[in-house]
């Protein structure tokens, strides 16, 4: 083996600059950095936009590291810088988003995380049980094609149509919250509430309780924060989808590692998420919701 | 000399309507009626007009209308400030800092934020007025430089980029009330337990009427319009804004201390987008680094609707406030009639375009603009 | 009688360009100075220094014998300096009166808080105008919709009311009528006899010779020479402005004068 | 001899502002028309219509016996009518010779590509400056470090090079120093020998005495009186342009025309 | 006469070195310079100066180059649009409609996409010539406007952000492969094969050079830079966009066409975008709702770097074009020198403020501007 003391990674992900939920991606990778000695680094493009995130990734096999670890936002984009930095002998797990299918298309090492389509599928599946037929999906950034699959995965979980049901409320939380309050003054028939982050779940919460329907209106999440966890306990919202984002940027760090010192790898590719995190068992997530939660 | 009197053969008659008719106000007077004659028309019974969903769009409204007035009066006094966004992130960021992390008592930490922010506002105007740069570019670049710092300081500080439990800090803080409580709360239960206004008839609220006050943000609001109105139009410092703004040489060349007028304009905003940042933390809690983004053009926008002259030298805070209305009502409206969300930006753009095409006619009417 | 203002070797540099090259001039009460001299020849850079515009990179400012140093034009005006300038200096889209007073607005107390004395504004905006022969169609008429002349007159107006102890004109009939003309020349006249000092800028020597009690010329930066109204010939005058380059021939009853 | 342009009945209003209520003039070529009259009679805007800035609201142009609508200035341009605006026409951040043919580019064709001929452009540009009297530092000098008199001369010089049939100057002596006005008034002369015709507007009536050949006084907006060189004296001439309003009394050296 | 020569006794002397380094290009150079000189420092070794590392920050500023030249021109005549970077995603999406959703042949895509982009561009500048209104407020209208279609349009067609496949659909197509080919592929081939350059060293394209042409992008950067440097320069045009942006109104007077410059400038920027637009969807395969947010500011902050005045009527594309490298350089060089991501925002703002500061001073120099 070449010298393995000093391994550099560098993760990219498709997040803006100020999105708070990739903040804990970020702390992961700095753990597992730090715990397996190695170099990490964190770039995404400042914008989010996607077209973006491919020259970071060109520009991170230009660097020469030992391995990338990267989003699989949007496969067109992304397939052909993932597969050269691949062919110059970087190794490359994918997180978070794409497929276990599309990660191997690209030649990476595996897959760890939640396609955010099957996330809201599973989601939808989820609410149909408990006898969810509408609902509205409150959507912050409605420019960022990720996180709309998970709406559109949920209407399909449902069954029913997304149609109107998507709106764009921006990223503003007193608009936020009016606007969910508009919204659901306009069409009080509807059955639930589908936050995408915290951005957009913590005014939701605010606004149901406002709305004196706190707890009475099905009302589910994704990802974690202080205030969905209190949500949470307080039984305002059902349950919160937890992609275990940590465990996405810790566990490649670790993995690679490893790979690289070793040369062991996991035979399978690892599902963070989707956990539902539900009344039950909230101590642990309380405590670190937002920085590793 | 013969033609002593004022009436000029030169001259037209105008009814005396249209003179009244004719102010700087005229186009958001006009764009109010419009939106609202609209909305009851096509919204009437979608619980837009009952007293949650007045309250509702009031407060997007007077959220709208507390950066307007900053804004307005700084793009009369001939400058505009690119940075309010990110000064409401920063703003509501230092509040956490202070009052969380560090748990100051919130007084101080408020007071702290404002001090900082004004600071930084100064800072813009003493940049924009000594090197002669347009202000674009320079708070252009502050809006990137406080944005960073947004990001960076509590990711430095605490590895998260929202930080929470500021209602708890606040709790009991004399000046985080004057942001974030509400005002008439027994009269709203009164006028609910009469049974003028529904109360919640299931839930953990039930009982309660659906209003229970209004919010200290309308407060700020109305009263930053009012002063903003009188400063304007009634004091001498109100000339000079107008002065600065429609020709800062020339204002210059007579006594007019532009500079200082441009950089206290500059503090003024900052000051504005602060009270915007504190009045949102106190209500929902917690400050994110992505706090307040575009909040800027909204600004801007609700300025332009106003009749304010983006080049500087003309325009009304009333006029700005009732743009930040109409801005505020279309908004909350279009959900209301249920308008497919993404089309939302749409109506804005056309609505924006349509609004300054009447204020430039109205403007060229009542100065004879060439 | 002691001068009101003193300048000695005023010298101005703008970059590489050498506006004023060493100018000494006093100037009494009661006196109007006439300041002529060819295109670029320093005139208004030399007012500009007076009047708290520019700054001299080199020489002093006495002001009734103290030395000044202007920092801005507030403090010529607060010193009692009224100027009108070249390139005006009025706000189009700001009505006639609030131009009119502006930096110098009226204050009322209302409750103690100073307002802007609207209805004092007005009044004495049309007042003033009035005196000049312009009948403006109201105060509140925006100063963008006059006609160039008029413009011109509402700022010699200002400075005339305004003007406590000198008042300086740099070109003030450039733009204006025949009436307008001699109704300006009338009040630089009244003007000086009230003991005011007034520097009078232009290029028609027969306005010069009307109302100036002494003549200086600049040329090229520089003093060209100086003389007392009576010791010299609107002709001998014309000539110096020219800066004793020929001027060119023409035919037709140009007498001598342009 | 056929009118080059005749204008019949042109008013103009600008909202409800009427600036010209009905103004007829004919001009001849080889004649120096002089127009006159008070601050505000509507003499730019007359001449506005003319080349093209305004639309009449009511009235015909008749150009060498054709009517004419000038959708714009190029129009007129285009048509050999070159104007010097009150308010100039000059880039200030662009150099001297790019001002000067500006809308009138010179073109060198490389390979068939028309570029611009800037050696041809400042050529020409240091020759006509010269022949005005104004030595300029070189032809790229940008026009903001010119003086306000230099600048109106290089505008004249302009209108003049490309001035084909008619030229139009509005006040284009007003802020001129003695030598200047001398050359500009020189040139005026000149060019009205060459057979063009040259349409001159002053509030100066020694300027106006000095070149025009026929003289036509405007007031409020209308035609108040038309006379030929030699049938009228300065004196009259002065009292028309003040609109028969009596002037205010002078002491001093102004022999009757100020 | 006495001074006919052009020496002046009242200009102090000017070294020839200095008045030949006195031009608009000068700050964006000196800068240009700079930002080499500290990368090379700080990040030689860092993978920046290989040859993979240039073709990115090469790709990276000649992305910008593209915009930069439309907003150059565009910012010379005066004006300036904020709606570039909806336009990008706007027209990215209008290929996908057309040539995957709709199925059309790309080249037709391409086409319509690009009439009726201008034909937004040419709306935009037909607004602000007509109405008078500043094309801040016009062309932020159509940001809102055209960023509102891109999301809804897709989702009401297909009901996702995103449309993928275009590179399929592109397959063989002479036009798409005029915006999305890479060129010289041999040439680095033969690079690779004598060891001058890196090549794969496993999956499908072993053995084949890691950099394998220069990309169409970069082509159509230096062209538009190279034609728009000729036409703003040396052709009466050129004069016309200066004249355009320095004073309209003096302009017209000269009897330039204004309204037509200014309208034929706002449909180049359109078309820049456009160009932008379909190289990124060739290259990526794939339309977003996302796509081009924010780059108008980069267009203008790139511009502004390079010397060019943001109130129009002065400017150079050459001095564009090294703003969009130092921009691209700083931006993906700060990636290579690893420094923390949130903060590239305060660099870039402090970049930003220097190269203004820089820039006003040299045009003073130049312009003996007061
Ligand atoms: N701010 C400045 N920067 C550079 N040069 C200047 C500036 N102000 C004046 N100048 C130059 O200084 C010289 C004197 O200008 P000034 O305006 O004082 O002349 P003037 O005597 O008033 O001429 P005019 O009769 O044309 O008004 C001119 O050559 C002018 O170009
Ligand atoms: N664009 C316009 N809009 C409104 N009013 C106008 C406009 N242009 C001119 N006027 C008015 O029309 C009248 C005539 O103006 P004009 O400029 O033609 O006068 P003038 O004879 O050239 O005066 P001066 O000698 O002062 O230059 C004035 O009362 C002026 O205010
Ligand atoms: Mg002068
Ligand atoms: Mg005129």
């Amino acid at each position: 083996q070449e010298n393995t003391d000093s391994l550099t990674y560098i993760m990219v992900s498709h997040a803006p600059d100020s999105d708070s939920w990739w903040n804990t991606i970020k702390n992961g990778i700095a753990l597992g950095g730090k715990q397996m000695g190695v170099t990490v680094e964190y770039r995404n493009p400042p914008t989010g936009d996607l077209a973006d995130m491919a020259r970071i990734i060109e520009q991170a096999a230009a660097s020469q590291p030992d391995g990338i670890i990267t989003t699989l936002a949007d496969f067109d984009v992304l397939a052909g810088p993932i597969r050269n930095a691949v062919d110059q002998g970087i190794d490359v797990i994918i997180i978070n988003s794409g497929t276990a299918e599309q990660a191997r298309d690209v030649g990476a090492l595996m897959f760890v995380g939640q396609p955010e389509y099957d996330a809201g599928f599973a989601a939808g599946v989820r609410a149909k049980g408990d006898g969810v037929g509408s609902f509205v999906c409150v959507n912050h950034v409605i420019s960022n094609t990720v996180v709309a699959e998970r709406c559109r995965g949920f209407a399909d979980g449902l069954g029913i149509e997304l149609g109107d049901s998507m709106i764009d409320t921006g990223q503003d939380p007193a608009e936020i919250k009016n606007r969910v309050i508009a919204y659901l003054t306009a069409n009080p028939e509807t059955d639930a509430i589908l936050t995408l982050g915290p951005t957009s779940a913590d005014p939701t919460i605010l606004a149901v309780q406002e709305m004196g329907i706190a707890g009475d209106i099905y009302f589910g999440t994704f990802d974690l924060g202080d205030e969905i966890v209190k949500g949470i306990k307080e039984g305002i919202i059902q349950w919160g989808i937890d992609q275990q984002p940590f465990l996405q940027a810790y566990l490649p760090v670790v993995i690679l590692s490893n790979y690289d010192r070793y040369g062991v790898l996991p035979g399978n590719n690892i599902n963070s998420g989707p956990g539902f995190v539900t009344a039950d068992a909230l101590e642990k997530v309380e405590k670190y919701a937002g920085e590793y939660r | 000399m013969t033609d002593t009197s004022t009436n000029d053969e030169r001259v037209k008659e105008m009814s005396g309507l249209r003179r009244a008719l004719i102010r700087p106000e005229l186009g958001g007077i006009v764009g109010t009626i419009a939106v609202f004659t609209f909305f009851l028309l096509f919204a009437f019974d979608s619980g837009m007009f009952s007293p949650q969903g007045v309250l509702n769009w009031t407060t997007v409204s007077a959220q709208f209308m507390i950066i307007a007035v900053g804004a307005c009066l700084l793009m009369i006094a001939g400058e505009f400030d690119l940075s309010v966004g990110s000064m409401i992130g920063f703003a509501g960021m230092m509040v956490a800092i202070f009052g969380v992390v560090l748990a100051w008592p919130m007084w101080l930490a408020i007071l702290v934020t404002f001090a900082i922010c004004i600071a930084f506002g100064a800072l813009n105007g003493y940049i924009v007025v000594k090197t002669g740069l347009p202000s674009f570019i320079v708070t252009l670049a502050t809006l990137f430089i406080l944005r960073g710092f947004t990001i960076f300081i509590p990711q430095t500080v605490e590895s998260k980029t929202i930080i929470g439990g500021i209602r708890e800090a606040a709790e009991g803080d004399w000046l985080g009330a004057l942001f974030g409580a509400k005002i008439g709360g027994p009269f709203f239960q009164w006028l609910g337990d009469n049974g003028w206004i529904g109360v919640f008839t299931r839930g953990n609220r039930e009982g309660q009427p659906v209003v229970d006050g209004i919010p200290m943000l309308i407060v700020w609001a109305v009263v930053l319009v009012v002063i903003g109105h009188i400063v304007l139009t009634r004091t001498r410092f109100g000339n000079w804004i107008f002065a600065a703004g429609g020709d800062a040489q020339a204002a210059r060349y007579a006594g007019v201390p532009v500079d200082r007028v441009k950089i206290l304009m500059f503090m003024f905003t900052a000051f504005c987008a602060t009270v915007f940042a504190v009045c949102q933390v106190m209500e929902f809690g917690s400050a994110g680094a992505d706090r307040g983004i575009l909040k800027e053009f909204e600004a801007i926008i609700a300025v332009v609707i106003g009749g304010a002259l983006l080049t500087g030298g003309y325009g009304s805070v009333i006029g700005a406030a009732l743009g930040a209305l109409i801005f505020g009502v279309v908004q909350q409206g279009l959900f209301f009639a249920n308008v497919e969300s993404s089309l939302f930006r749409v109506f804005l753009g056309v609505i924006l375009l349509l609004a300054v095409i009447l204020n430039t006619y109205i403007r060229r009417l009542i100065t004879g603009e060439r | 009688m002691q001068p009101i203002i003193q300048m000695t070797d005023i010298q101005k540099h703008f970059g590489s360009v050498i506006a004023l090259a060493g100018v000494t001039i006093d100037f009494f009460p009661g006196e109007c100075h006439c300041l002529l001299g060819d295109n670029g020849a320093g005139k208004s850079t030399f007012i500009k220094t007076m009047s708290g515009v520019h700054k001299p990179t080199h020489g002093e400012i006495k002001f009734e014998g103290k030395p000044m140093h202007f920092e801005d034009p507030r403090d010529s005006i607060a010193a009692g300096i009224a100027t009108v300038y070249q390139d005006l200096a009025m706000i189009p889209l700001m009505s006639v009166s609030r131009n009119f007073f502006m930096g110098n607005e009226p204050i009322k107390k209302i409750a103690g808080i100073p307002f802007f004395d609207h209805d004092h504004a007005n009044e004495v905006t049309m007042r003033e105008m009035r005196a000049m022969g312009i009948n403006l169609r109201g105060p509140d008429q925006a100063v963008g919709t006059l006609s160039g002349g008029e413009r011109q007159t509402v700022a010699i107006a200002r400075a005339v009311h305004f003007g406590a102890k000198v008042l300086i004109l740099d070109e003030p009939t450039s733009a204006l009528g025949v009436r307008q003309t001699a109704n300006v020349l009338a009040t630089v006249d009244k003007v000086r006899k009230q003991g005011i000092s007034v520097v009078f800028i232009t290029h028609n020597v027969r306005h010069a010779m009307a109302v100036g009690d002494r003549f200086t010329v600049l040329n090229r930066g520089k003093t060209f020479g100086t003389a007392k109204k009576g010791e010299i010939t609107p002709e001998e005058l014309q000539d110096m402005m020219a800066g004793g380059q020929e001027l060119a021939v023409l035919e037709g009853s140009l007498g001598g004068t342009v």
